[in-house]
Parts: C-alpha cells; structure tokens; sequence
C-alpha cells in the first residue's frame, strides 16, 4: 500500500527534490523519446502503427468531424509561419515557398503532468517508470484529465466501438492485441509508450535475470517510421542513445527553462514553459534559407 | 391582485412588515398556501416533470450509447453538464446568505423570505449533484470517488479538485438539510396541529415532539445559531472548491487566482437574482403580499445591486490581470470570448451581469413587479452564461491550436440542462405544497419586535393583541394560537 | 435528511457491494507450503463447470503424482500456463487406460484431428494481465528451498489443492484484492500497468 | 517451419479464438461479471510445434504485396492470428521499416467485406458456386477464343504461373495494369542510360531537384527512399528542392517548393540547364548540339514565362546544383503525368549528364539472371491498350487478378463498353471491388497473408533477391484458395505441360527455388523463409548516355480552365487502400483530410471563382464531372485544381463503396506520348461552386502554428555550425 501511495501522491515537490538528489533515484527506469522533425516526413506510417499495435478504434467520418477521433499519436502538419515567410501570407497570389513542418504528436509522458494529480479516482498516475500511466479499468470517464493536457492526446471512448457495427466487424476483431484491453464507452485512453512491449521486455529480462538493454524494447512508431526519426529508450541508462540526445542536446529533466551552454542546439521540449517536464525531446526542423 | 390595488400596495408599503398582523393571521395565511393546489399549480408541476421525463430519457439515451450524443469532443470534455453544475451550485449560495448571514447580523427583514430560499439552496445543491455524477463517462462507477475501504485497497486520488467537490457538496447538502430542517422544526409543529390525515402523521413524525417549552427554546436557538456560523465558512468554502476545478488547471482562462472570491460573489449574485424571481413568484400566486413586502423586495434588490458590483469588479480585475500580464494564450482566450464565436454569449453575460443591475437602482423598477421579475430572470440568464463563458471559450482555445475548435453542444446536453430546471421546479413545487415556505413562527417574532419597538410596554401589546398568548407559547398552541 | 440518509446509503452500499464483488477479505498467512512467503488464505466456493471430457486432476496430480507442469508445460515460459496439445494427452493414453469412456472420447477427437473445447475456470477479466512465467519464478526457480518437484505448492496458492479435484474449480476469490494483498506481503510489483494495460 | 507443410498447417490452427473475443469484453463491465467461470472457452492445439508457445508471439517473415516495392515484413503470430506486421529488418528493400499501407494489410486480411465463396453470374447476378462448379465453368470456357490475363505488376513465379496458364489457354495477351507508376521514368531511363531501373543514391547527393517525383510517396519504393531520404538529411544536411503544380508528400518536405504550371516542367530543366551553362560555366559533357540549341532557347527569362516561376528561383536552382557536387535530378509523378512526360524524363536525366550525376548518385542497376522471374511493371498504357482491344473485339477470355481496371481506367477509354464485349471474364480477388461485380465467375483468393509466393521487388540496391511470401496464418475465410494454386490449377486443367508433379503451388513454389538454388535441403528452404528472401544471380549493367528526345513545347490552349490534377498519394494508392479503415482514418499527409475527397484549390483560383473552403465543388471536363469538397491553401498553382486519387468507389466494400470521387474518371484521352502512359495532369476541368459547406472530415482546421513552439526551425547554416559537417 505504501508504495501505491507513493507512486499516486507523489508531487511535483518530491519530483524536482528528486532531480536536485542527483536523478530519479526512485525509478526504475525512465522512458524517453528523441524525434527528429527534420527526418520527419510526414508519412503517417507511425500513426497507423499506432492503430495496429494498441487496438485503437477507426471511428469513421462522422465522429471525426465531430471531433471525436481516437487516434493516440497524430502527425500535425503546419505551414510557414508569418514570421518566417511574410510574403507567403500577405500576397494572395503567392504559392508555398517550403514545403510544410510535420509534428508526430504522441502523449509527451510529462514527469509533472498536470493530468495525474486532477485525476478524482487516480486512474492515471505516474509509474515507477516514469510513465505517465492510464488504467483504463479504473477510470470513470470524468474527463477532467483531457481538460487540463496543455497537449491534447488524451482521447476518450464517447461510443462504444465493440459491437457488431463498430470498429472491428467480424473477422477483424482477431487483428485486436490481446496483450491490450480493449477499451469501452466512457474511459480515457492515450499513447502508453507500448507499455505491452515494455512490460514484456522488462519480464523477459527478469527471467533472464539481467537489466532491459538498450534497444531492446522498441515502441511500434519507432520500429515503423520509415526514416527512423522516432528514437526510443531509457534515460536512466547513460548509453542510451536517447540519454546521449538529451545530453547532446542539453536539455535537462525538471526545468522549465533549460539553461544550455549553446542556445542554437536543435533539441526543445513543447510547452516547456508550462513546467508539465514532458519526456519527448523534439529536435528542430532545419529550414535551407 | 389587481392592477390598481398592486398599484396602490407599491406607493403605500413602505414598512417591512405590518406590526399589527394579528399571529392567528399569519398561521392561516401561511398554512393556506400548503392547500390543495390549483390549476396554475398542475400546469408548473406538469411542465416540470416533462422537463424532467426528457432529462431521464437523455441521460438513459446517454448511457446506452455513452457520451458521443452529446456532441462532446477532444477539446471540449466538460461543456455544459459542468457550467450548469456550476450554475445551480451558485444558486445555493442564497440560502446561506439569507438566513445565515443575514441571522447573524439581525437583519430581521430576512424573516418571511429566507425559508424559500434555503429550499432553493437545498434543491439546486441536489440539481447540481446529479451533474458531475451524469457527466461521467462510466456512470456506473460513480461512487469510486467515495473513500471507502475497498477490497482492493485503493483510494481516490485527494489531490484532485474533483474529490474535494464531492466532499464539498455532500457536506453543504448535509448542513443546508439540517438548517432547513432545524429552522423548520416549530413551524412543523403549527402544521401538525392544524392538520390531519397523511400530513399530520407526517409533521408529528417530523416535528420530533415539539411544543415550545422553554428549554426546546433555548436549545433551539443555539442549535440554530452554531449551524449558522457553520454554514457561512463552509458555503464561501464550497464554491471557492468548485473554482478549484477550473483555478486548479492550467488551462488559458481558468488558471486564475482571483477565482475563489469571484465564484463566490458570482453565486451570492445568482442567487439573490432567483430569490428575487421566487419572491415575486410566491408573492403572486400565494398572495404573500403581506408577509413579502415591497421594502424587502427592497432591500434584496439592493443587496442584488451590491453584489453584482463585487462581482463586477472581481470581472473586471481578471480582465485586467490577463491584459496586463504576460500570458499570451489567456489573452488569447479573453480576445476570443469577445471577438470569437461566443461573442455574443459573453456580452450577453456582460449586459446582464454587468449593466442590467444598475436597473435596480432604480426605485421604479424595484416597484414594478412584472419588469422585475423579468430583469432578475435576465439576471440568472447572465450568470449562466458566465458559468458557460468560463468553461467553454477556454475548452475551445487551449495552448495547443491543433484543440482550437467550437463546438456547439448536442440535443443530449440541453435535454439535462432543461431537466435539471424541471427537476428543481418539481423539488420546489412539491416543497411549497408540504411545508410552510414563509417561516411562522419567525415572522411572528419579526412582528412581535417590530411592535416592541412601538409600544413600549409589553402588556399593552399584549392588550392590544387581543388576548393572544405570550411568546414563550408560540408555535404550539392550536388554532390561531401564536 | 433524506440526503444524508441517501449518501449513507450510498457509501454503506458501495461497500457491501464492494464486499460482494470482491469477496471477503482475510489476513494473510505464512505459507507452510510456499516457505518464505505469505498469501492470502481465503476460501471461495467456485461453481461447476461443464468440461467436453471429465478429466480428473486427482487421478493425474494426485494419485500418479504428475507435475503440473508437465502438462501446463507453458506455464515456466508464458504469460498462460495453457491446456496441453491433445498430442500430449495421446503420449500416454494410446496405452494407459484406453477402455475407459472419457479416454475413448479423447481418442475418437484426435483420430478426428479436433480438440475439445475445454471451458476456462480461472478466467481473469479481460483487463488484467496475469502471467505465469514471472510467479512460477518467483515462488519456484526463485526459491532455495523448493524444487521443481513442488510446483503444485506454489500453483495452490492460486489455485487451491487442485490435486484433489476431480474437474478443476475455483477455490480462490481471484479477485483484485487478493493478488493485492499476496503482492504486498510479498513485495510484489504495486504498479498498476504491472497487470492492467 | 521445420515440418512438413501439412505439419506448418496445423500448428496455425489456433489455440482457439478466445483471445480475440476475450479482448473485447474490455472493461466496461463490472468485474464480478467479467470474473466468470465457464463462460470462455478455449481450444488446446492438437501437436503443436516447440516454439508455439501460447501467449507468446512468434514472429515470421514474409513480402508485403501492397504495391510493387516488395518490403518484407515479419508478421508476429500469436494464437494462430497474426497481430501484427512490422518490417524485416535483413530486407533491403526497407531496412526494418514500414509504411502505412504496410501496416494496413492487417486489415485487408481479415477485411469483413472480403469474397468467401467463388461466385457465378447466373441470370445476370452473381451468386454463390462451388470450386468445382465455378472451375469447370472456367476450364469449358476458357479455351473458346481469344484468352488474356489482366493483373497489376507481377513477379516471380506468380508470373511464371499465370503466363504459363495464358499459354495453356492459347492466349498471348498479358496486361500489366498499375495507375501509380514509374514508367515513364524508366522508360527514359532505358532509353538514355541504358539501364531502366538505376540505382538511386538520395543519401549521396548534396542537392536533389526533383521534377514531380514523389519519392517519399508512391515514387517506385517509398520505404526505401525514405531511409535513403534520411541519410540525405543527416549532417551536412542535403537540400531537396521540388518543382510541381501540387504538393506532394516529398514536395511537403522540400526546403524549396516550386509550384509551377502543369506541364511546364520540360522547360524548366531547360531553363536551369541553361543557367547551369551560361552563368555557372557547366560544359555538358556528352550532349548533343540538338539539345544544347533547345536549351540556348531555352534562357530563364522565357521559362519563367512558361512555368510562372520568377527568374530568381530558376538561378537560384541552377546555383544551387552547381554549387553542391553530387546532385540528383529526379523527375516523376505529375511531371510524367502529361502528354510531354518522356521529355520532362529526359529531361532530367539530361541535367544528371551534365552536372555529372550519372555514375555517381545514378549508377547502374543489376539485370536478374532469370529474366522469367522478373517484374512485369504494370502501367497504364496497357489499361488503355486494354480497353482498346476489348473493344476491338480481341479478347474473348479474360482473367482478372490484382488490378481494378473498370476503376481505373477514365470513362473516356470506354473500359466498361469493352468489358462487355468481352464473352468471358474470371477475377481472381479477395475483394469483390468495382471489376470483380462485372466479372462471370469470381474467384475468391486468400489474402496476402494467407498465401505463398515469391516476389522480385521494384527496386534493389547491390544484390538482386527473391522476396518470399508465406501464409502466416491459416485463411481467415476457409473457402478461399491462393493465387498459385488457382491458376496452378487452372493451368494444370488446361493441359500446361511439366505441371503434374505439383500438389499445390507451395510444391511447386518450393521446388522451383530449390532448384534456383540449386539446393534441395531442408534446412536451406526453412532458411530462405526465415529470411524472407533469398540472393538470386543477377547481372551487372553499364550505362551510358545519349540524349533523348526532349520537346520543350506545349500545346496548352489557355482557355480560362483550371488543369486536373489526378494525384497520386501514399495511403489510399490507386483505390487499394480504401477499403481499409485504418488507412481512411490516416489523414492525408498535406491535407489532412480522411474518409472522403477533395479538391486542392488556390486562394487565388478559389476566390475568383467564390468558392470557400470546405464548400462543394462541381469539376467538369468534356468525360464527365465529379463534385467533392473544396480545400484551398497555397500548395498548389493557381491554374491547377488537385483530386486525390484512391477514392470514389462504387464497389469493394463498405469502407470504400460511395466514399468521395474517383478522378480518373473524368481524365481525357491525352497520354504520354512516347510511353502512352496515360496523362494524369493534362485534362482541362471547368470548376463551379456547388454550394452547401459541410465541415470535412479533417485532423485539424488550423494550418499554422499562432506563435506557439509547436514545430521550432532551425536554418541550415546555423545546424551546420552547431552540429557540424558529421
């Protein structure tokens, strides 16, 4: 019980007396993500993983005109910003000069995420691994979760999908993971970081008896991405190749504002200045002048 | 009432209350009112229920085929079930004013009007109950919230604003019950004496064997005061709580800190406003003209104006705070709620929060029965929309634009929200009919103070009283007795 | 009043229909069987279910002494420990009791090339991931004192004596606060996408 | 896989469905209900082989067949069902990778939609036949006149197999139809440089121009070139500069966007070959006098005027191609997609002449050493050839497999006119889609995932291999047979010699790569299928350069019409893909728009002709109009109008049926006109508003980012300092 207290009240004060102590000595892990926008082409590939992978329900066109859509990861496409290219927005002749920025979005798996502590019945709440995690069975849909994710990846069951006239008409329902719940009507889900395949690497190593390696558990967007933009690992483990990006990159857990040595590195958190400490580090997309 | 003697009732009462009503006529007028209803009576009560019936089928619709129907989607979780339960939670605010603020400072003119108004607070705290509860996604599970000693030894989370709602309403509910109940118990006495059949076994059983001897006196009255003190903290603390659910998140718009006070200023307001349509309501059909005088619909009025100034202020400072501060997305938020497309919701919400108070300093209008009643019903239509401006407008511009969406809320939303009123109305009409909605025994007291102050001598009122009984018997004797 | 009452009711409710989901709960107790654990010691009355063929784990766990796990063979490598292959169930029964009925319904389903279609006593809900592998483990491989021969040790502790079953059934509430309570007395993983995921 | 077939089969057969209907009671339920007893049920496996271990899944390696880039891909296995696909990680074709559709054949296989039973047209309708029934209506008819085959590109021994079955039959046409094509590319190619399918080195090159081609998109072998395209982008970060009317996927990641007039891409090239050689002093080595004078008329004053591109942007090109050595000119998609393809093509390839390119970023492919095998590329001009001799009257036999030729092809070619003229017609497909409800008998084949082949992909790099497919599951519709053992059927009853051996097309699929291989052993094939592929000899090639015949020249009658646009976009491919949920619910990488059409619009165009955004659109040209939605950004040039592709079907399934508009069908007649590819970007539309704005379909209405730190940029010059030249 202790423990299960302690994962659900730790707080954001815990947290950072955390970092200063030298690291997240609590953790077992802790799983971060490095995307590159600049290999990112857009594809959709990732998201379609996504589908694949974590059963997530294709909710058709009119629920997603209403907005109602489930998809976990979602791959934003934006164009030049004012800024960069005045001309392009002013003149109503003028056509694109660059092509577009894709952004994969995913749950940022923020360490001081403002959807756990709202969360009346604790459904989600952070795990040992530094994942920010979503119990679907104990969840009763008050959405206050989704309110407060500056991000917007939270998706909800507004439907049930699982009948006959759902997401999955026989035969398709044997595609569904059975490594996965299946979520119904009324629960919030969002991207877990392929919690399954971490969970089955983490077991498969302590059968073995050893430490998950690096590389060993990888998500489904990352196996998949064509241009292998999506790195995926474990930030606790110095020879990561995620731990060397941050490194890299400077960008430090638990700060809202990163105080680097050379301010023209790519790497930057979304929403950084919110203090919600996400773990995805997005590298910038690099624009020819 | 007639026009002309409405007229004339407007020009000349000018006292709170008449000293010379006589007790027995007080008892007769107030119990009249708990008579077989009339036609007016079935109409209010059958549209009630049909509001109701529709929230049923809505809610049953709802739970079948989950949230969709409602039009909810990624970026707009809450909406209306959330703006509405904020809503009827700052209607219960005037109870607690009227009679406990109010009792505190002896302002004695609360008397023949604060009974209906802690019913109204009881019942818009049971209407608003059901919204967080129908809001759910899994419905079902709903008393997960709840801190019980599971099986499974898990907890609610106690960090989340939401827990510290349910803790909240259910304490106000309790309190605002006991209040009520307590504040009712010598005037169930009177009914039980003066009635029979199903009703007289009820007031016995309600009335826990009062007959005013000095010591239920007493006891009373200090019962009645400690729960009153009670009250006041806890109901500026329930709505500060409920401003938790929005001042608590990080969203643009509701991450703000003059929250608490400007909910609470927010409800006290609302609730004035429906005190004043109720007033005008019973005063009307229960021919309460008497006993709810135009001085303390007055006084209320000018309580109302008073309030919405605070409120007013405390809008104008979360204004200002926002523009001249640094956070880009809320101003964003304040630009869209003017420029966007809930504009007109939000200067519909400033023109009657805002502006439309000011019509009440007028003494006309304060007069005019019919225009009143419109501008207080106006005056609960802004403060909807207020409650519906703070959750909306933020859900639609929140820091990532990939959520910037508006939406306009599905037949599902508006069928509880109609329901909600009817199920209040329904609560409210059946309460007018089974218990005494003017309190007796108090604005017999209200009377009988008012008189000291006239006739110096005790006796002689008495005298002139008509050989009625002295005050340590009233609300026990029979017939006219008090 | 009504109000309080309600609430009351509500939460005296939920608790009794909490105690009617979720069985009674009970300390736990040393283990005497599994050494150097405790589990929780609560007693649940399963109902019967029907099987396609009554296969007796009495006869095979208890009298002949089987392991469990020579035939739940998946059990030390899966999350399910998994009915056998009808091929196992035919490596013995092409000699051994072959003019007994249930055997003759086995050998008339594999000479037919189908399996039976065995019904699932210990069902889980759909929203916890049990799994075998890391239990077997922890309680067995893990365990000085215990060696492969006493499988059926540590499986009671879920499964009850099944040895002295004839068609398995539940003994064990199986429910969330009895794993809850053998994970703490235990030490056991208390993160929640241990199981639920 | 170390048993015998008969062995393979049975351990696929599941530890029973409970898994899958298990998942779903999901956790909407109390859980004293889901605590049941006896209420699932499970099915123990009969002889299971060591490795199936339930619970625990089992990967296998096979070939996507989602279009002809052949990627393999490792199917996890679990309980029988196959759950998931990723990439093959020893293929070469995609290094481990996969893109959408890729993953989406999950869907397709165990699509609910999908043909169970053969079917029979009796009395006008098709019902329900047996195999036999449906067979020998086949084997009676098919010898009655003149046979043809119609599938999409085909490889390997499928190609070995239906060509013999054509042969069997007495027929000689073979129809390789695909609308997403690079034909005219390779055409080029094979003309100029002597090697139709040249190796292609995006990671080498320091600054590529593409001319329309798609390579992250439907350009040959996307997976590929997309990790090719990473390398590109790794430090010292390569420029990619894209000119076409309309954006495509690449064009999306282009740090210079071109939008230039449809048509007008020929000239161009020209233009910057001529700044190439006039002001950054370029020889062009090895090209002719003929050409060199075209491209002296050719000086970017007058192509700025063809193309509607300023005279900067042309120089601004020609600098950067001179200034960073290798470069790679590419051209494809909407460039080919006109009357004056080939020379846009040529075009192209001419610029890779003269900067030096070919041997470098384009050296020379491998020519397989069993040519047999080796793809027949579909591409559209058979569709039109097609449509032409069964309107002639010369083809009485014809048999249907992997291609949708009464979608494809454009009203204008009189597909359907010629279709019926056609006394027999057998499909061969897993979806009853648009031909196979026209068809006589329909043949329902086994998914991709249910069945054997072999498969030689578009495009390799090094080594040339066999990609090899294997069922990883056991058919999800029990009545369905493989594509091999249909026609191997087939061809057995029509008396194909050497074919008696073979029980089924997995005997003969088995034996025909031993004997490539010239190994029989067992352990070598179970080998080979853990693999996925297989090395098969292959032959260099040499290239060479010689010019091609570039016509600059377009015939473009500036009527005041906008140009159609039938685009080509990776997800919904030529009409494939949507029928699955996944891939209609994937939005469109530049619009972002799912589960129906659009059309992409210029504000410009947009505003002279009232037409807002979302609105109904009526597009007319002299075959016919469609009306779909209006989507207006500056993508695209403001005398184009784009319609996706892939939707727009009146059959294949309830995903697909009625599900936006086809632009095809409304293409003219023009086509390529050295290649006969039909001309997908040279219709001439007219374009009114048909009013009622509904809100589309669409993952998000935003298109920029309102000053938050969404996507941050950085410039390349100040990437190259922090990160340096590695």
């Amino acid at each position: 019980m202790s423990s299960l207290f302690g994962n659900i009240l730790k707080g954001w004060t815990d947290y950072t007396k955390g970092i200063e102590e030298g690291g997240h000595h609590e953790y077992e892990h802790m799983w971060g993500m490095v995307i590159d926008l600049d290999k990112c082409t857009g594809c959709n590939a990732c998201s379609v993983a996504c589908y694949a992978e974590n059963n997530i329900a294709t909710v058709g066109e009119e629920k997603y005109v209403a907005r109602q859509s489930m998809q976990w990861l979602r791959v934003e496409r934006y164009f030049d910003e004012p800024d960069i290219d005045p001309g392009a927005i002013d003149d109503e002749n003028a056509m694109q000069e660059r092509g577009a920025s894709f952004l994969p979005m995913m749950c940022q798996q923020c360490n001081a995420a403002t959807c756990e502590p709202v969360c009346p019945v604790a459904a989600t709440y952070h795990t040992p691994d530094g994942l920010n995690a979503q119990i679907y069975n104990r969840c009763i849909g008050s959405r206050y979760c989704a309110n407060n994710c500056p991000y917007r990846l939270r998706v909800f069951n507004f439907y049930s999908y699982t009948d006959e006239n759902g997401a999955w008409p026989e035969p398709m329902k044997q595609q569904l993971n059975p490594d996965i719940s299946v979520r119904e009507k009324g629960v919030m889900e969002k991207c877990t970081f392929c919690i399954q395949r971490i969970n089955a690497a983490k077991d498969k190593a302590k059968m073995e008896n050893r430490q998950v390696t690096e590389g060993e558990v990888k998500t489904a967007c990352q196996q998949t991405c064509p241009t292998q933009a999506i790195m995926f690992g474990d930030l606790l483990n110095p020879e990561s190749k995620v731990t060397q990006a941050w490194v890299r990159q400077q960008i430090k857990l638990g700060k809202y504002k990163q105080d680097r040595e050379n301010p023209t590195l790519r790497g930057y958190r979304i929403f950084e200045e919110l203090n919600t400490d996400p773990s995805v580090l997005y590298l910038e997309r690099v624009r020819e002048e | 009432m007639s026009e002309a003697a409405l007229k004339h009732l407007s020009e000349t009462q000018t006292k709170d209350i008449d000293e010379n009503i006589a007790w027995a006529k007080i008892n007769r007028d107030v119990l009249r009112s708990m008579e077989n209803p009339r036609r007016g009576y079935w109409i209010a009560m059958a549209i009630s229920v049909a509001l109701f019936s529709v929230m049923i089928y809505a809610e049953v619709y709802q739970y079948i085929y989950g949230m969709g129907p409602a039009l909810l989607n990624t970026s707009h979780m809450w909406d209306l079930y959330i703006s509405t339960f904020v809503f009827w939670i700052g209607m219960s605010h005037s109870g607690t004013l009227l009679s406990a603020i109010l009792h505190l400072v002896h302002a004695d003119w609360r008397k023949p009007i604060y009974r209906f108004a802690e019913a109204m607070t009881t019942f818009s705290l049971m209407t608003a109950g059901i919204f967080p509860v129908i809001h759910l996604g899994r419905v079902w599970n709903f008393y997960w919230v709840m801190p019980y000693m599971t099986d499974r030894g898990i907890w609610p989370n106690f960090r989340s604003p939401l827990i510290w709602d349910a803790f909240a309403i259910t304490t106000y509910l309790t309190s605002s019950v006991l209040f009520l109940y307590i504040g009712m118990i010598p005037d169930l006495a009177i009914c039980r004496d003066n009635t029979t059949g199903w009703r007289k076994k009820l007031y016995t059983w309600l009335s826990l064997g009062w007959h005013g001897d000095d010591r239920q006196w007493r006891n009373f009255r200090i019962t009645y005061l400690m729960i009153a003190c009670f009250l006041i903290p806890l109901a500026v603390s329930v709505h500060s709580i409920v401003s938790m659910d929005f001042a608590m998140a990080i969203m643009p718009g509701w991450h703000v800190t003059t929250f608490p006070p400007y909910f609470v200023a927010g409800a006290l307001y609302s609730g004035c406003a429906a005190i004043i349509t109720l007033f005008i309501l019973l005063r009307y059909f229960f021919k309460f003209e008497e006993y709810m005088t135009f001085p303390i619909l007055d006084k209320v009025c000018k309580l109302t104006f008073v309030i919405a100034m605070v409120w007013s202020y405390l809008n104008l400072v979360e204004f200002a705070s926002v523009w001249y501060g640094h956070d880009i997305p809320s101003k964003e938020v304040l630009l869209a709620k003017a420029y966007g497309p809930y504009a007109p919701f939000f200067w519909g919400m400033i023109a009657f929060g805002m502006f439309l108070p000011f019509a009440l300093l007028s003494k006309w209008v304060r007069r005019n029965m019919k225009l009143l009643f419109v501008v207080s019903v106006l005056l609960n239509v802004g403060m909807w929309l207020e409650r519906w401006m703070i959750v909306t407008p933020t859900l639609s511009m929140s820091y990532h634009p990939w959520g910037w969406n508006i939406m306009w809320p599905g037949w599902v939303e508006w069928a509880m929200v109609g329901g909600s009123f009817g199920w209040f109305g329904m609560l409210f009409l059946i309460f007018v009919k089974v218990f005494p909605c003017v309190s007796m025994y108090e604005v017999k007291e209200m009377v009988f103070h008012r008189k000291r102050t006239i006739y110096e001598d005790v006796d002689e009122m008495m005298v002139l009283h008509k050989g009625a009984p002295t005050a340590v018997e009233a609300g026990s004797t029979k017939n006219g007795g008090s | 009043m009504v109000v309080v009452l309600v609430g009351a009711i509500i939460v005296i409710a939920a608790q009794i229909l909490d105690q009617k989901l979720h069985y009674t709960s009970t300390d736990v107790v040393p283990g005497p069987i599994v050494p150097g654990t405790q589990y929780p010691d609560e007693a649940f009355t399963g109902i019967d279910v029907p099987q396609p063929i009554d296969f007796s784990h009495k006869i095979h766990a208890g009298d002949n002494e089987i392991n469990c796990m020579f035939c739940h063979t998946y059990a030390r490598r899966s999350k399910v420990s998994g009915i056998p292959p009808l091929s196992k169930c035919m490596g013995c029964h092409t000699v051994i009791a072959t003019e007994k009925p249930e055997i003759q319904k086995l050998t008339a389903m594999w000479e037919k090339g189908e399996s039976p279609q065995w019904n699932k006593v210990h069902d889980l809900p759909d929203f916890v991931h049990f799994t075998h592998q890391r239990h077997l483990k922890r309680f067995l491989f893990d365990n000085q004192e215990l060696d492969v021969s006493d499988a059926k040790r540590v499986c009671s502790m879920c499964h009850g004596d099944i040895a002295e079953m004839t068609v398995a059934k539940k003994s064990r509430p199986l429910t969330m606060g009895f794993c809850i309570r053998c994970h703490e007395a235990n030490e056991g993983p208390s993160d929640c996408t241990k199981c639920h995921k | 896989m170390n048993q015998s077939k008969l062995d393979r089969r049975q351990f696929l057969k599941g530890l029973g469905l409970g898994g899958a209907g298990v998942a779903l009671a999901g956790c909407d339920l109390p859980s004293y209900v889901t605590l049941e007893q006896g209420e699932e049920n499970v099915i123990s496996y009969l002889a299971p082989n060591e490795y199936v271990i339930p619970g625990v899944g089992v990967w296998y390696a096979s070939t996507c067949v989602g279009c002809s880039a052949g990627c393999g891909i490792h199917g996890r296995v679990r309980e029988g069902r196959v759950l998931k696909l990723e990439g093959n990680p020893d293929s070469g074709v995609n290094m481990g990778r996969l893109c959408q559709m890729g993953q989406a054949a999950l869907q397709h296989h165990f699509n609910p939609d999908r043909i169970a039973n053969p079917m029979v047209r009796k009395n006008g309708a098709l019902v329900e036949a047996s195999w036999d029934e449906a067979i020998a209506l086949i084997n009676e008819k098919s010898k009655s006149g003149k046979a043809a085959w119609v599938t999409g590109t085909i490889s390997g021994h499928q190609r070995v197999m239906a060509q013999t079955h054509l042969g069997a039959i007495g027929g000689s046409r073979h129809y390789a139809v695909e609308q997403i094509n690079a034909n005219v590319w390779k055409t080029a190619c094979k003309d100029i440089i002597n090697d139709p399918n040249p190796e292609i080195h995006l990671e080498k090159a320091k600054v590529i121009f593409s001319l329309g081609a798609d390579f992250l998109g439907t350009f040959i072998s996307p997976v590929h070139f997309a990790a090719s395209y990473a390398e590109f982008r790794t430090p010292p970060r390569g420029t990619l500069i894209q000119a076409e009317p309309a954006m495509s996927l690449t064009g999306g990641n282009a740090d210079h966007w071109v939008g230039i007039k449809p048509g007008s891409e020929t000239a161009l090239a020209l233009g910057v070959a001529n700044a190439l050689m006039n002001n950054h002093g370029v020889a062009g080595n090895g090209i002719s006098n003929a050409t060199k004078t075209l491209i002296n008329k050719h000086d970017p004053e007058t192509v700025a005027g063809i193309c509607a591109v300023p005279v900067g942007r042309i120089e601004k090109i020609a600098a950067s191609l001179a200034a960073n050595s290798p470069s790679l000119v590419l051209a494809g998609g909407s460039a080919t997609g006109n009357a004056n393809g080939y020379s846009a093509a040529a075009a192209a390839l001419m610029l890779n002449q003269m900067l030096g390119n070919i041997g470098t970023t384009i050296t020379a492919g491998r020519e397989l050493a069993y040519p047999q095998l080796d793809l027949v590329e579909g591409n559209s001009a058979n569709l039109k050839d097609l449509a032409i001799d069964a309107n002639e009257g010369k083809i009485d036999v014809l048999f249907v497999s992997g291609a949708n030729p009464l979608f494809l092809a454009p009203k204008s070619l009189k597909m359907l006119e010629g279709w019926n003229k056609v006394g027999f017609k057998v499909v061969l497909s897993s979806m009853l889609d648009e031909t196979a409800e026209a068809a006589d008998v329909v043949l329902p084949l086994a998914s991709s995932l249910e069945d054997w082949g072999s498969h030689i992909p578009s495009y390799a790099k090094g080594t040339r291999n066999l990609a090899l497919q294997q069922p990883l599951m056991e058919p999800v519709f029990p009545n369905t047979r493989g594509f091999g053992d249909v026609v191997l059927a087939l061809a057995k009853d029509a008396g194909a010699p050497g074919l008696d051996d073979y029980d089924d097309y997995y005997g003969y699929l088995r034996s025909a790569i031993s004997a490539l291989k010239k190994t029989d052993s067992e352990k070598e094939w179970n080998g080979f299928l853990m693999a996925g592929q297989t090395q098969i000899p292959s032959l260099g090639r040499k290239l060479s350069y010689s010019d091609g015949k570039i016509t600059p020249t377009m015939n473009d009658s500036d009527d005041g019409n906008l140009t159609l646009i039938a685009s080509a976009r990776m997800g919904m491919w030529d009409g494939r893909g949507a029928n699955l949920p996944w891939l209609q619910e994937s939005p469109d990488q530049i619009s972002k728009v799912v589960w129906d059409s659009w059309a992409e619009l210029h504000p410009k165009t947009a505003k002279s002709l009232g037409i807002k955004d979302g609105d109904y659109i009526n597009i007319k040209s002299a075959s016919g109009e469609v009306t779909t939605r209006a989507f207006i950004y500056k993508g695209i040039h403001p005398g184009a109008i784009a319609v996706p592709i892939g939707r727009g079907h009146s059959a294949l399934g309830r995903y697909a049926k009625d599900n936006g508009v086809n632009p095809l069908s409304i293409l003219n007649g023009a086509s390529d006109s050295k290649t006969g590819e039909i001309a997908t970007t040279a219709t001439k539309v007219s374009v009114k508003s048909a009013g009622k704005n509904k809100q589309m379909a669409k993952l998000m209405e935003i298109d920029r980012q309102h000053g938050r730190k969404l996507v941050a940029t950085i410039s390349a010059d100040k990437q190259r300092r922090t990160e340096g030249g590695a």
